[in-house]
This record gives structure tokens, C-alpha cells and sequence, in this order.
């Protein structure tokens, strides 16, 4: 085990991936010789050499396309989108072909690739930096859709997502990289050497998608929550004195019901929490599901914590982000409803 | 200084709109064998004169002239007009099928069919075609069985696609023919990938992308050239221009102010313009681009020139927006007419011979037809059970797709 | 008034606005000279020529990204899709751009603009004609999302959307171009000169945009629908026997909460349907904000009719179609929720 | 028959990484005032060769000679020079503030100031400029209140975009330049829609863009192309090639392959490649293309060879990537001391005056950064109130929005 930041574990799971299978390419813009705008792919052009790890022209159509061409070859393509607000050029080749090429052509071809993007806010990045828009990928069959919040999950799943035969979208909160982040942003920074999650194995495992995890265990309410917000409602919980069990999602397609299931029918009360902006965000189909899974066991109104339906601004970047004040009120709503 | 005038919108017109007589005065046709063949290791820089001619092989007489001769031999030549023949059986027979309402819908490639079936048959099996939904010629040529393609068009029991697919939207893997994608000009990059997979390997196959002209203004066209440029891809990148992209004339997407083979040329790769109706043009310009690209040269592009002779698809009515008898003007003829005069005029081929192969090729297609038929068709319902459209979503099925199904069956 | 096709309306609201305002201009694939493959510009490049009416390249993203710098300039462009199936790499310009460019110029930039497509199945088209993405645009904010039923609205709206100083995406369920269809796909087809809403004023007129429509009173459930699925909502109604209320909800941002919570307020029972995908579907957003609005009125647990979550079938069409018996058992399920 | 050899990978690599010597030997330079100026009428098929070669004015010397020689009066030279040396005292001011904290993120446009002031000097001021981040000059250039862009770089209460943007993402439709996007390149086809709005109505005003080099590969370079040929839009279409794209060197975009101005040549637009780091070869081009716009000549692209001497962003540290000297062997030099050379050759400038310059803009700026400052800055949080962020998605507010308005302000 090794102390890994959440970058660390990523460029570490797909250097273990390199190393055992060498139909695993990387490419995007920047991540050959530089090693990517946030280090992920760090030595691994050295490493791999520039056949297998190489920079690309400024063009996500292109990249997705390519990668597409190169699974249906036989390839396993690991891509990295310089940040997800950037992915739009390339959803056409996403949700057109990536995720329909084994349907239309009965398996006879298939696109199995990993498409990484930072996702999310808290770096004064502004609305093309911080953009969340893991909900679309989870509207589109075929796409599977995963977002880690923390370094031990990163590898695994990572790991998991460079194996699977289905074109598999990574998101991965920027904000987190370096260290959990609560939503304190005046608090100094806490590096993930002081967190259990940042204890990371160095070679291959792997953490199965679909599965969620419980990483406080509640009997007040509960959470639903991925990426950075995981630990902001860890905060909110802690600050409120509010017993909620928090789960970490880590998957959100296919999503793992029973888990969600099982809690909400424990705690009879349901807050969901997103940083992407609220109308039809995934929250959306979190809320619903709940619903129809959880309704006669709901003891209160499900509520949803989310960015606001606008763009994300720059300098009032925190009275956007949904910090632990915002999931704290939520927190209270929902145990004084009757 | 420059005194100021209003600007002016400048918005390309076709020659000829229905009731016109049409022109294609706009097309300069040079004489057969004038356009000299660069050796193919050739620098792009050389030869960008290439993309502003039109290198043909059949003179007017049929007679095979100039560098760019293939020589094929008389069984090769043979292979490629029955093809054709057949392909074009093919065409109507489906045709029909859909007036019969057999399928939902269906798209001819009469007057191209010397580009699929010469491509095809001059490629090697294991480089991999990502064609257009009007290359079924390439099926044919590579023996890909009638029965199968009929099964897909008749979307019954025994499609190989089980039904998802519209009428057409073949996949072949078998003969190295891609999966038809509804969505424009897509795969021409995923040829680019494709082929840059094989380098990255260091093996031997190659790959052809196709997109119409009409496509070539879609972000993936320039994205297979900026992707094919760069790593150096070995594909080669088909445009074929067939004068329509529905009811859009070539001018529309850009042709009236440059050719589509030029587009290549500011990436730094070699094109083609070739006569696209002219069989041993097309075998010409394949071979000597599938050479460079197994050399490590690089891509190149052709630019394929040919007319649309049909309606866009059996949606739609050409009569509306274009000159009915335009096909009979088209100066670059028929592709099937202009083989069958070659081979005539080498004494290998007759009239007789050629009723006679249509005539078998129409029975041989009639019978692949009736086979399918007896399989089901949209008409009588005989296609795919809906529990297979849950399958291939993924490779396995989730719970959720599980659970759908299972409700499907209960709310029967 | 006259008797209306769905295309004729629009046919109409576009040549009314033209004659209007001669800053509207149109373009998109085949819509210029002959009339769009749907004739919904026939006659109009004629009538105003082709500076104002025109046809592109065929490049979505081209046609939308000019669109906004038209937009910008002060026209007001009307561009159509040809089919929803094919807006994908025109989203990068609408999500990024079109979408925001208001927020980030404060205002000193705009881009109005109507992006009209066809949408939903029923024709068998397959997966790439068949396509209902409307829930992706409500994820966007800054773009207005527009889905007609009738004629008599798809004009009112048309015009509406048009007159909007923001970009207004419009979608046209291509099965009730016609007539509507109510999932009785063997039964001859309805023309809309039988239909009330077939009747269309010949002059301009205008619905606001964001107002829902009752279209049958009820008292049992509520049902949310819109487009197609409104027609289809009225046959299981009528074959079920059961009391349902029908709301049209003719936009789908800004949505009209007001008349959902009035309605689900008093029947306590609802049923959304739509013909989109299943998972992150406009559906979710429904059922998230139905429960946040009614969840103390709530008798049954909120269903959702939807497509499946798999790509449009061809050959198996009806078997993926949302029509009357799906619709017809959740009404009977919810009744019977106790 | 050619016999197989194993496929090669193609990976274009820079001719120079941190700790070996630069070289810039891939880029050839003519000598200056060689390149012929064709009349504004002549065909792009003629003129193809501008594509290839590198347009100059200035000499070694500090001469200005040759056909493309703009004649500026000394008037407008000293505007000129005055522009270029504000830019980068600005430039110098905020990379300070951002050291301090007082912005989260800064673009310097170091060794490209040529560009963007010589365009916006010779541009008129009713047309539109679809700029980059990387083209402050023409707000300088346009004399736009540096205490305004100072106020948006600081995000203060002040900040005219209220701020909602990145620091220099400014929006000036007063000086005619367009809000600036974060999405690379989807500015180049509004550029073109816009200049089609203006021939659509008959106007005058014409319209440029501009993208990177590294962004021409983005669809959106080839969506502006493609409208701009089609329509003939009153468009200037400029690539401006420093030779970097944070990381990768030009070769990644396929500049290896060719050069980005000849991507117009397949399109049939005319294309000039042009010494970005001559500021009369900037007027003079910038004049050529916008002649031909306004007189209903259509589009023209001008490649501008440059250098990007700074870091991308304050983000970006280069020295990870390239020789942290490179800048210094850059063979087109600086283009402030190639004009301050002109001038002192012409007579009417001296080393003393050009101190006295820098001297009064660095002070001017930093009057205008101090100003800007005490209206807040994001170190002291005076910035625009949180309120703001719900206004302008919509023209009008939606009920929604309102009600999150309210529930931001009760949960504080
Ligand atoms: C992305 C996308 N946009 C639009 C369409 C609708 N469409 C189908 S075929 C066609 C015309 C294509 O013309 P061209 O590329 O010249 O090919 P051709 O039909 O002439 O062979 C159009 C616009 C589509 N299928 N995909
Ligand atoms: C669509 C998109 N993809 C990626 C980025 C990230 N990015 C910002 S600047 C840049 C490099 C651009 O290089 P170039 O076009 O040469 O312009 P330069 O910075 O050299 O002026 C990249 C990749 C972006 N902003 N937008
Ligand atoms: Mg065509
Ligand atoms: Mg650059």
C-alpha cells in the first residue's frame, strides 16, 4: 500500500493496465510527453512509448472517433477528455456510435474504451472549468458511467473500467484530486495521506462496477451522493449532529438500487446531493427511483441539494457550490417533515 | 481606400431545377489515359495537380489507354461486370420488395457501382471498408450471400441484425465491411482509428472510409484528416461525388468553388480525382493508394466522380428538385455500359452474353428474394422476437434491462 | 381558420413570421428549394428567396454555430435539424454557445434562435430516425424546450418561440405530422381535419411559452404527458375506462409546476409518460418535482410509461413504443395502489 | 505485388524538449518584400502559392520594402508601437496581480502583439472581431478603459460581466469584439454567421476571427471554412500559428504535414501565410483581406507565423515541455523591437523615446490597475453580489430560477 493522491492512483491504474495488456492505448491533448494538465498520465509516454501514450490534435469529436475505430479493431483506448465541459464536440461519436456499435452491428462490433474527464468546481475554473454533466452520459444506453470519490475507488474502478467491453465514462472531481474537500473552502487543504481512501494498493485490483458503497453507516436519513459531494455531506452530517448514512454511489450506470433501496427503506428519508446544475440532473432519476422503490417508506419529502440552474460563475463560485450549509439545511428539512 | 458597396449573399444554384434542361457543362471531362500516374512515392506536395483532373482509363470507344491501366485480366474484368450486374439486379428486385411493403424502405447506388465492386475487389480480405449505406456493391463482389442481405432488408427471423437495424444498414465483419451507421461522415474517423490501430500493432491491414460529398462538410471528415495526416494512417479516405446529396446539388456543400479531392491537399495528403463510373479507373486509383498506404506512405484521398442515377432512397422524389432525364445527360455514362464496351471491344464479350448474364443474375437474385421471403417479412410480422432488443446493449445485460424485459412480457 | 396538418402549421407560423419580421431566416438540410424532407418550409424560399430561405452543408454543428452568430447580429434564425437523431454535433454550439452566451457577454450578446427537429418514432426508422433527446436540452440552462401535440399549439408555439429573444429548441413528434396517433398502429390512420386542434387561424397568433394544457379533466389520476404521448395518454383513458387527467405539458422548460401540483394535488395519483428513454429521461425530473410539490396528496406511487433503455428497434417498433396497453396497465396499477 | 511490411505509427515529434537546443530550422523564411501582392481580384486557384511561402515586410535592417508595404504614416507607425508596448506593460501588470493573488488566472499574448493591434487598427470600427483569449491587443489597440479590463481580470464589483467569467475572458461589443468563449473555436463559425447576417441584410460591416493554430483542429474550423466558401461570407479567417498549443507543438494539429493557411486552398478560399511578428505585414494583409471582403470578394484565411513566448496561462509552466530559451532563437523575432527598429531607421524614433514609452504605459497601467483594485479584487472579495448569478441565462427570469434565487439568500 502507498499513500496515493486521487491523480496518483488514476496514473497508477492505468500504468498496472499498460503493464498487462498492450492493446491499452492512452491519448488526448496533453497527456503524451507532458503527462496531462493534471498529471494523470505522468511518465507513462517514457514508460509505454509514444505509440501507446501520445498527444492528439485539439478535436474531442476526433479523439472519441478515433478511440472508436480503435476498439473495433481490438485496441482498449484510454482517453482523457482535458476537462468534461469540453466533451460536447464529442458526444456524437459518444452517444451515436461508442454506444451503439454492438447493438447495430449484433456484437459483430463493439467500442470498448474508458473516456476520463475532470469534472466539477471549487477551483475558480468558472463555467467552462467546472461543469458536471455526468447526467446526459446516464441518458444514453450503452454508455456506462462511473465517478469516483476517492483514490482507492479511482484505481479500482478505473481498473474495472479499462476492462470492460462497453465504452465506459470516467468522471473524475477535479476538486479532489489532491486531497477530500469538504465544501470548507477557508479551511486549509487536507491531503489524502490523511485519509483511509488514500491508502492504495500499487498493483491490480479491481472494484467491480454497479456497486455502491455505505461510508457512514445512519439511522436518520439518507444520503445519496458521489464524487466530492461524499465528503460534504460527511461534513453536513457531522455539523448538523444529524445520524445520516451517507452512500457513495461510485457508479451511476447501472446504478445499485438495492443499495439505495435498502437504506432509504431503513431511514424512511432521502437527500440527494449534486454538484451538476438541478433540472434533470441525475438527482432527477435518483429521486425518482427512490420513489417508486422506496414510496411506502417514505416518511418525508426526497430532497435534492444541487448547483443551480445556471452557469457556474467565477467569483461567487461558492454561493453555487452546494457546501455543507446548503446540505445541512436540507438535512433538517427533511427530519422535521411529518 | 475603397468606396463601400452593400454586401451581397452569394448562395450556389444548380445547373438545372425540374423543368430545365439539364447541364453539366460545370463538369471539364479530359480525354481518357491524358492524366499521368506519380510513382507512389511520390510527395504530396508533387502532385496536388491530381486533385483538379480526373483520371480516367476508358476512352470513348472502351478502349483501356494511358499509365493509369491496370491491365487486368479478362477473368478479373469478368468478375467486376458481374458484380455490377448483379448488384444492380439486386436494386431493383429490393425496389420492388418495398412497393410491396415486403420492407420498410430501401437505397440504390444505380450508376456508382463500379466504386464499391472495384474497391472491393482490389482490396485485400482482411483490410477492413467503413462504407456508406450506398456501398452494397462491396457485399456482392465479396460473395457476401444475397440471402443474408435480403434477410437484413426484409428485417425477418433470419436477419443477421435481428431486426434492429432499418432496411440496408448492413454489418459484415466476415468480408471486412463495417457496421452502416445512420449518422453521417462518423465513420470516416473510426477508419482513420481503425487504421491507426493497425500501425500501432505493426500489422499488415489497411482501411478505406467512404462518406458522399454532402458529408464532407461534417466535423468528422475533417477530423479523419487531421487524425490521418498527423500519425500518418494507412486508409484511404473515399469521397465519392454523385453530384446530389438529396435535393442539395454538390455546390451546396462547396464543390462549386473547388473539387472535394483539393480538401486534402492543406493536410499534406495526396488525392485522387478519378472518373468514378470508369471500372478500371477505379481498380487504378485503389491499387496505387492501398500501395502507399501498405508502404508506410500515409493516406490518401479520392475523390470518386459519379451521379446519384436514382432517387436519394425510396423516400424520396428526385422529380421535385431536379430534371428527370438529368441521369441521360450525365457525361460520364453508365459504369456497367462503359465495362460491357470494353469487353466487347476485346472480343472477350457480346450482347448475347450480357442479356445472358442479367438474366441470370435477376434469377440468381430472385431466387436469394424468395429464400428470404419464406424467412418472414415486415408484412407478414415473421422478425426478430422484441426479447432480443434488450441484448447487445451491453455485453451483459443489466438489472435494469432485465427488469424492463421481464415487464414488457407481462404488460403483453 | 383552416384545417391544419402539425406541418402545415408550422409551415404557416414560419411564413407568418416571415412576413412579420424580415429579420427570421431559415436554413438547414434540403429546406430551401425543396421544402425540407418533412415540407414543413415548402414554398417559403420561394416566397421570400434565398437569402431568407436557404439550404446548408450538411453539418449540423456549422448550422447551429452560425445560427448564433447570426443570432448575434441581430436576425432571427430558424434552423431545423432533420432529424432529432442528428442534433449531436450541434450540441456542442447549443450547450456551449447558444446557450450562454447571454450569461457570460451580461447581456452585450445574445442568440435568438428556434432549432426545430423532428422527433419520436413510429415510422419505422429505427434507431437513427426515431430519437427523443428532449431531456438533454432541460439539463442545459439557458435553452427554452418546446414539444407540441396539435397543430393549433405547434403554430401558437412556433411563433412564440420565434418571437423569444432566447434559444428555443422545438421539437416535432414526425408521427402526428399528419394526424395524431394515439398507438393503434393497425387501425387507419386519423387525419387532423377530425380533430379540434386541426383548426388552425390563418393569421398570427401566439401561445406563451411555459403554460401546460388540461386537455381531458379528470379526477382518478393525472397523467403528465406531451407530443404523441398526450394522444395515446386519451386512448388508455378511454379504454380503461379510467378518470384520468391529462396534462399537455406543451413545454418542457419553463415547466409549468402550477397546473401539474393543482392537478396531482387533487387526483394524489400520477402517471408520466413519454417515449424517450427510460433512465435520466425528462420522466425523472417529472417524478423528482411532482413528489417534491404533492408528496403529503400522494396516494400511489408515481409511475413512469416510458421507451425502454435500449436504442429505438426497427422490425419490434411497437414492441418499444409506449402505446395504450403499457399505458393502460400502469393507470390500472396506480388505481389499485393502496 | 509489393510484399508486406509491417505498419509504422507516425507520431510527429518537436524538434527541440526541455534541455536540448532549439531548433527552428523546420521554418523557412524568405527574405523580405519577395512575395508578390496579387490585386484583390485575382482567382485563389492563382494564388496558391501564398499558401507556402511566409509574407514580410520588414528587413534585417528595419527597412520596410516590397509590394505588400501598407506605407503607414508615422502617425499611425507610433499608434501602432504604442499599442504593442501597453499590451505588455498590461500583460506585466496582471501576471504580477496574479502572483498576488488578487486574479485566479491570467493569458499574456507575449510575442503575438502584432497581431491582434494591427488587425484592430486596420479594421473598421463597425466590424465585428471574433477574438481568442490570447488577443487583449485589441481591446488596447481600440483604447477599451484598461481600468475595465483590469476590473474584469479582479472579478470586482465593477467587473462589467459581474463575475460570472474567468479573468480576460472580456466581452466589448463597443470596440466590436465579441464575448470571448472557453470552448476553442466556436467562435470561428459565429465569425462566419455573423458576416453572412450582414450580406443577408445588405450591410457593410464585415467580420474576422480567429483560432490557434492547435484549434484548427477542432470541427468548428471546418464548419467556418465550409459556410465561408459556400456563402462567400464578407469574412478574414486567421490562424494564428505560435507554434504551441499548451503542451503540443504545431506538428500535433499537422502542421508538420503542411502549412494552415493552405487548409484554405481545398475549400477554394484564398489563404496568405504571414509574418506575424511584422506589423506592417499585419496591416497589409489584414487590408488585402478585408478589401476583398468588402468589395463581395468572399473570405480570405491568413495564417500568422508567431511565436508564443510566455507560458499558455499563468496555469502552465512550459519548461516541463520545451527549452525554457527557445524564445530567444525564435527567428521572426519581437515584434515591438522590430517595429521600434523601423522607426529609429525611418528617423523619428530613438531608444531614449521608446524608454520614455514604456516608462509612461507601464505607468498608466499600473494608475489603471491601482484604480481597478480599490474596487475590489477576489483576494479581498469584493466582487459582483451572488444575486447576479441568476440573471441573464434567461432574458426574462423564469419562476424557477427565482425560487432558487430565494433559497440561496434564506440558506446563508
Ligand atoms: C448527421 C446526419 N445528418 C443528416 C442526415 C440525413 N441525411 C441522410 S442521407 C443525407 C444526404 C447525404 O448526401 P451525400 O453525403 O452526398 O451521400 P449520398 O446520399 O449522395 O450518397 C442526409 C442529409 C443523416 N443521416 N445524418
Ligand atoms: C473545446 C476545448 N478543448 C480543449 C480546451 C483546453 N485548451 C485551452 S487552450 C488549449 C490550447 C490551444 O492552443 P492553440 O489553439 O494553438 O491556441 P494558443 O493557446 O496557442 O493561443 C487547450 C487544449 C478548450 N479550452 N476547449
Ligand atoms: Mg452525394
Ligand atoms: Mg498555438
Amino acid at each position: 500500500m502507498t499513500a496515493m493522491t486521487m491523480n496518483g492512483a488514476i496514473r497508477s491504474a492505468i500504468d498496472v493496465m499498460m503493464e498487462r495488456d498492450n492493446n491499452v492505448v492512452v491519448f488526448g491533448e496533453d497527456v503524451g510527453y507532458f503527462g496531462g494538465v493534471f498529471r494523470c498520465t505522468e511518465g507513462l509516454q517514457a514508460k509505454y512509448g509514444s505509440e501507446r501514450v501520445f498527444d492528439t490534435p485539439i478535436t474531442e469529436g476526433g479523439i472519441i472517433g478515433a478511440a472508436v475505430g480503435m476498439g473495433a479493431y481490438g485496441l482498449r483506448p484510454v482517453v482523457e477528455i482535458q476537462f468534461a465541459d469540453y466533451v460536447y464536440p464529442g458526444l456524437d461519436q459518444l452517444i451515436s456510435e461508442a454506444a451503439r456499435l454492438r447493438y447495430r452491428s449484433s456484437a459483430e462490433f463493439t467500442a470498448p474504451m474508458t473516456v476520463r474527464m475532470p469534472c466539477g468546481g471549487g477551483i475558480h475554473g468558472g463555467q467552462t472549468h467546472s461543469q458536471s454533466p455526468e447526467s446526459l452520459f446516464t441518458h444514453v444506453c450503452g454508455l456506462k458511467t462511473v465517478l469516483p470519490s476517492n483514490p482507492y475507488d479511482a484505481k479500482g474502478l478505473l481498473i474495472a473500467a479499462i476492462e470492460d467491453d462497453d465504452p465506459v465514462i470516467f468522471l473524475e472531481p477535479k476538486r479532489i484530486y489532491n486531497g477530500p474537500f469538504d465544501g470548507h473552502h477557508d479551511k486549509p487543504v487536507v491531503p489524502w495521506s490523511t485519509h483511509a481512501l488514500g491508502d492504495v494498493p500499487d498493483g491490480y485490483y479491481r472494484l467491480d462496477l454497479g456497486r455502491a458503497a455505505v461510508r457512514r453507516p445512519g439511522s436518520d436519513l439518507t444520503v445519496l451522493a458521489y464524487g466530492t459531494m461524499v465528503h460534504v455531506a460527511e461534513a453536513a452530517a457531522q455539523e448538523t449532529g444529524i445520524d445520516a448514512e451517507i452512500v457513495d454511489l461510485c457508479t451511476l450506470l447501472p446504478l445499485d438500487t438495492e443499495t439505495i433501496q435498502k437504506s432509504v427503506d431503513k431511514t424512511g428519508r432521502c437527500v440527494i446531493v449534486h454538484e451538476a446544475t438541478r433540472t434533470s440532473g441525475f438527482g432527477a432519476e435518483l429521486s425518482a427511483t427512490v420513489q417508486e422503490l422506496c414510496f411506502y417508506r417514505l416518511e418525508a419529502p426526497i430532497e435534492r441539494v444541487t448547483g443551480w440552474d445556471t452557469p457556474y460563475p467565477h467569483a461567487q463560485e461558492w454561493d453555487y457550490f452546494p457546501g455543507p450549509a446548503r446540505v445541512g439545511a436540507a438535512f433538517r428539512r427533511v427530519m422535521a417533515a411529518r | 481606400m475603397i468606396e463601400d458597396v452593400p454586401l451581397r449573399f452569394g448562395i450556389p444554384t444548380p445547373p438545372a431545377r425540374p423543368g430545365e434542361m439539364a447541364d453539366f457543362s460545370y463538369l471539364e471531362v479530359p480525354a481518357a489515359g491524358t492524366v499521368e500516374r506519380p510513382p507512389i512515392d511520390t510527395a504530396p506536395k508533387d502532385m496536388r495537380d491530381l486533385a483538379y483532373t480526373m483520371i480516367r482509363v476508358l476512352d470513348d470507344d472502351g478502349a483501356a489507354v494511358g499509365p493509369w491501366n491496370p491491365e487486368l485480366d479478362v477473368t478479373s474484368l469478368r468478375d467486376g461486370l458481374r458484380a455490377m450486374v448483379m448488384t444492380r439486379s439486386y436494386d431493383d428486385r429490393m425496389t420492388t420488395a418495398q412497393r410491396q411493403g415486403k420492407t420498410s424502405f430501401y437505397i440504390r447506388c444505380t450508376g456508382e457501382e463500379a466504386i464499391a465492386v472495384g474497391h472491393a475487389l482490389e482490396l485485400r480480405p482482411d483490410d477492413m471498408f467503413f462504407p456508406t449505406y450506398r456501398q452494397q456493391g462491396w457485399l456482392i463482389a465479396r460473395r457476401w450471400p444475397l440471402v443474408d442481405m435480403a434477410c437484413q432488408v426484409f428485417s425477418n427471423e433470419k436477419d443477421r441484425l435481428h431486426g434492429r437495424q432499418m432496411p440496408i444498414m448492413y454489418s459484415a465483419r466476415d468480408v471486412g465491411f463495417f457496421s452502416i451507421s445512420g449518422n453521417l461522415g462518423t465513420q470516416y474517423v473510426q477508419a482513420v482509428g481503425w487504421a491507426m490501430a493497425s500501425a500501432i500493432k505493426g500489422d499488415t491491414r489497411i482501411a478505406s472510409g467512404v462518406v458522399g460529398e454532402g458529408t464532407t462538410a461534417e466535423a468528422d471528415f475533417h477530423h479523419a484528416l487531421t487524425f490521418a495526416t498527423t500519425y500518418q494512417a494507412p486508409v484511404i479516405l473515399n469521397v465519392v461525388n454523385n453530384q446530389w446529396a438529396i435535393s442539395s446539388f454538390q455546390g451546396i456543400a462547396g464543390g462549386s468553388r473547388s473539387t472535394f479531392a483539393a480538401r486534402a491537399i492543406g493536410y499534406g495528403i495526396p488525392a485522387l480525382r478519378v472518373d468514378g463510373n470508369d471500372y478500371l479507373a477505379v481498380i487504378a486509383a485503389t491499387r496505387w493508394a492501398a500501395e502507399r498506404a501498405r508502404t508506410n506512405r500515409g493516406p490518401t484521398l479520392i475523390e470518386w466522380v459519379t451521379y446519384r442515377a436514382s432517387a436519394h432512397s425510396t423516400s424520396d422524389d428526385p422529380s421535385r428538385y431536379r430534371p428527370v432525364d438529368e441521369w441521360k445527360s450525365w457525361p460520364l455514362g453508365d459504369p456497367i455500359e462503359r465495362l460491357k464496351t470494353h469487353l466487347i471491344t476485346l472480343g472477350v464479350w457480346s450482347e448475347e452474353q450480357h442479356a445472358a448474364l442479367i438474366a441470370e443474375t435477376d434469377a440468381e437474385v430472385l431466387a436469394a428474394a424468395r429464400e428470404a421471403e419464406s424467412y418472414g417479412t415486415l408484412l407478414d410480422g415473421r422478425v426478430a422476437s422484441a426479447r432480443g432488443i434488450f441484448e447487445d446493449v451491453f455485453k451483459d445485460m443489466p438489472e435494469h434491462l432485465q427488469r424492463q424485459r421481464r415487464q414488457m412480457e407481462d404488460e403483453r
